[in-house]
């Protein structure tokens, strides 16, 4: 538990086991896209894969190429650009698992996770179909209420794997998130967290008061690589935006398999994106 | 454009007048209309009103992760937020998942639950929204509940859902009884028209209101400011949402 | 719940009721010190006083002026200069209710008001007398375990007041607290918050990423008045140390209650302090 | 000073030897001697060895507030902890609230419980460590215990107790029985002498071993590199307890 290791794509792909249980940040905090094409490279399978609350291209592209057993999240959707062609078209076919969640939901159980408390109560969700279908949550009476309180208890999360992009890393592998604090979340509850950044500076964040108080310590940072624009095609908050033309190319294709395949060829296992 | 007003400039109005007294309206995703509506009011407010757009740099404050939001409506300091859905039925309950078919295989899947189903309980005023008014959104029972309208007698609910409004109309929704009340058919909106575009039934008083057109004031603060601030985060509604200022 | 105000000691005195629960952060954390003074010199009665989750000075001040009618704490001490002579008298004496915690109950539970959340699991405590004196807490059985798994459930704070210093707020009222979390957690928790600050600065604290990742936000704060050496005798963390003997010789004259009515004329209510 | 070595450089030694092999240690506030310690261990493991010591700038690297210790200690992340005790029973039950009289009246009130009967829980190597080996501090039954030594069958417990150091020998702790058991005397303490000043029963083994002197290369070590970082802290302890460098 010294340092965490500063590594390439390929090497924190190959750490991520097949079956893992994988959480992964919405479109707009930071997601690892091309560390998500080395794993597709790698032929990843078996991930259950959670998004913390949310997921869109990444989800899509890895349950369209059968690498995901199971999703669960409050929401998969590609946002403006419409639906999640694969992540659709797999639940329709019953070739995934879902288990439909709230935001708040998945964020207390990652934060029960962090604390290594057993659970977590959160409001909401009685009556619902969601609450309905979840037969891993628990309903108690608030043991504190005068009368009936009925109260949802979400098991904790945590997770064998988070995996998102930040701007920066330093040589200790100390990864600044800024105000995104659930990736920081995501990298106390997880066994291990695999980070791709921008750029990794010199100057250890740690020393700076004002970036140490956006900064996942080395400690929980497993490993981290280099990886300029890994976000892309979507947007890392503070550095650049997503690239429309290319999602909405994505969405397009990806409405069939053989479109999905052709997108694959291209832009994910072809020689040019293999150089990432 | 009809009377001087754009579709969206009237149902601005409306949502803006809903608002009005709000200490802190928030806004998630994908909400063009509620989103220039909470700008509105701030903005006739003289600031006192906080206005928190997901999506947003500029008006959104947040510094403790994607959990703020709903721990802050908890927290009960968020007073106004707006849901809609794939379905919608007279219990103003919410379908954001799927119709057709058995969960979790659903002839048509919508993204998902987001964070209905715990705001929905704890911000006092929801205001339910819809661009679509047809039998295909207004259904009799939505397929999945997301979230309900209403919740048992016991359940921890300070919040739950005030009104919705539609491209057609206002409904007022009554918490206790559990149903939608025509509140104002918009401008050249007949009752039958509503009637004929909605699955459930609701109650209609006796003499229905017409929704009010957007005060020239409004309108003026809209096309001159409003519209500026939410380019920032919808270009293109607000390219074709305004008329011209004068 | 617009901004929020920027307003002087006295008046952010005034703007604590008598029998507030009030939550206050650690010595090392930011204590607002001249707030306490200028809240005895108000006469400040009856408070429920919640260490997050220890304090020293600031509680036994409060506890020697009779402002106290309960202290809920992991810990009440004076650290290397002894224990907290005030605290340890009344407590004797039986002059105030004592709820003994552990810190992390504490972190949980004022976590759980930052949630919403009712109640929140903390492991530990089974088979203390802490928790044999804790009629307000429950034990449950864990329903996600197999067998049997008893834990502790600690019902939320939300307290009605935080009170702490930070070294910078800007005119909104947004207050830079760095990695110190825990004031933010405070914020969050209770219905007012009050803080005093080294200085209040003109530009935005939200407008760089790097100071808005350790800022509170005004929506959480109620009134922050400028007040240099705010944490006097304490420390404030990255700005100055604490004045070991001034705190030397509050605890020697602090012994009794002779010397501590000494000690408030001189650095409390006496004319000098009185211009504070 | 005798042979050679303080008596502060002679339990750092001690407890070091306890500290091998751990991934993270963590160190409490006002504990020179288990920070020097921890300190050395870290040197001697090449850096392999994480120290976090509350109360220094330079050894602590958290980010997200008091509840990170606690919150890093549940996820598995810390292998090694200090608690003492003002008085310390022979089931390893510890208190650290008070004696004399009824809680919460106690004649003598110490500062409180802080993270005991939380971290005597989930750390798997929790070492109990004082500096005052009296019949006082060691007695029969604790008065309140902060946090049990031992728990029921079925309670969550992957840590606890595993030794505890005094000025006068080395315990281990044995969780199954719930009793220490002497493993080393200190150079020139006798059995009776520990008898004496023990007001617990414990096991002594046949041959009880004195405990090793240090050795000198971490004599060494502590004299010329441990001093100046632990003065960072604790810049008395620093000054008065180690011998000067050769």
């Amino acid at each position: 538990m010294g340092n965490s290791t500063i590594t390439d794509l390929d090497d924190l792909a190959a750490r991520v086991p097949d079956g893992a249980q994988v959480v992964v940040p919405p479109d707009y905090s930071g997601v690892a896209m091309a560390a998500t094409r080395a794993l597709l490279r790698r032929g990843v399978r078996g991930l259950h894969l959670v998004a913390m609350p949310t997921s869109g291209l990444q989800a899509d592209m890895l349950v369209g190429a059968g690498a995901v057993a199971m999703v669960e999240a409050a929401s998969i959707t590609m946002g403006e650009f419409g639906g999640a062609p694969c992540f659709v078209r797999a639940l329709r076919e019953g070739r995934i698992a879902m288990r439909d969640a709230t935001c708040p939901a998945l964020h207390s159980a990652l934060q029960a996770g962090q604390k290594g408390a057993p659970f977590m109560p959160i409001r909401g969700l009685l009556g619902s179909d969601i609450l309905a279908h979840r037969d891993d949550w628990r309903v108690i009476d608030n043991p504190f209420a005068d009368g009936s309180d009925p109260v949802v208890l979400v098991p904790a999360i945590r997770p064998d794997v988070a995996l998102f992009h930040a701007p920066l890393a330093d040589r200790e592998g100390n990864v600044w998130i800024g105000v995104r604090r659930e990736l920081l979340v995501m990298a106390h509850a997880a066994h291990a967290t695999l980070v791709t950044v921008e750029r990794v500076q010199d100057e250890n964040l740690l020393d700076d008061p004002r970036t140490a108080a956006g900064t996942i310590p080395a400690l929980y940072v497993s490993a981290v690589a280099e990886a300029a624009q890994g976000a892309w095609p979507l947007q890392l908050w503070g550095h650049y935006g997503l690239d429309g033309e290319h999602l909405r190319t994505y969405v397009a294709q990806a409405r069939s398999d053989e479109g999905f395949a052709a997108y694959m060829a291209e832009h994910v296992t072809g020689k040019a994106e293999a150089a990432e | 454009m009809s009377a001087g007003h754009t579709p969206q400039e009237l149902l601005i109005a409306v949502v803006a007048r809903l608002l009005e007294g709000c200490g802190h309206v928030a806004v998630g995703a994908s909400s063009p209309i509620p989103g220039a509506a909470a700008l509105l009011v701030r903005a006739l407010s003289g600031g006192a009103t906080r206005v928190s757009i997901l999506g947003s740099t500029r008006n959104n404050f947040f510094t403790n992760g994607g959990t703020e939001l709903f721990d802050c409506a908890a927290q009960g300091r968020i007073d106004a937020f707006f849901l809609g859905g794939g379905q919608i039925d007279g219990q103003a309950n919410i379908n954001l998942v799927g119709a057709g078919g058995e969960y979790p295989r659903h002839k048509v899947r919508w993204p998902g639950s987001f964070g209905s189903a715990f705001l929905y309980f704890v911000v006092p005023k929801v205001i339910l929204f819809r661009e679509e008014h047809t039998r295909r959104v207004f259904v009799p029972r939505v397929e999945f509940i997301s979230a309900p309208g209403v919740s048992e007698p016991g359940v921890y609910r300070p919040g739950g859902p005030q009104a919705m409004v539609t491209p057609l109309c206002l409904f007022a929704f009554d918490r206790d009884r559990g149903r939608f009340r025509l509140a104002s058919l918009h401008p050249g909106v007949t009752l039958e028209q509503v009637r004929d575009n909605t699955g459930f039934d609701f109650d209609v008083p006796d003499a229905v209101p017409t929704t009010a057109v957007p005060e020239p004031d409004r309108l003026d603060l809209l096309r001159n400011s409003i519209r500026g601030e939410i380019a920032e985060i919808y270009p293109r509604f607000a390219a074709g949402a305004f008329a011209d200022a004068a």
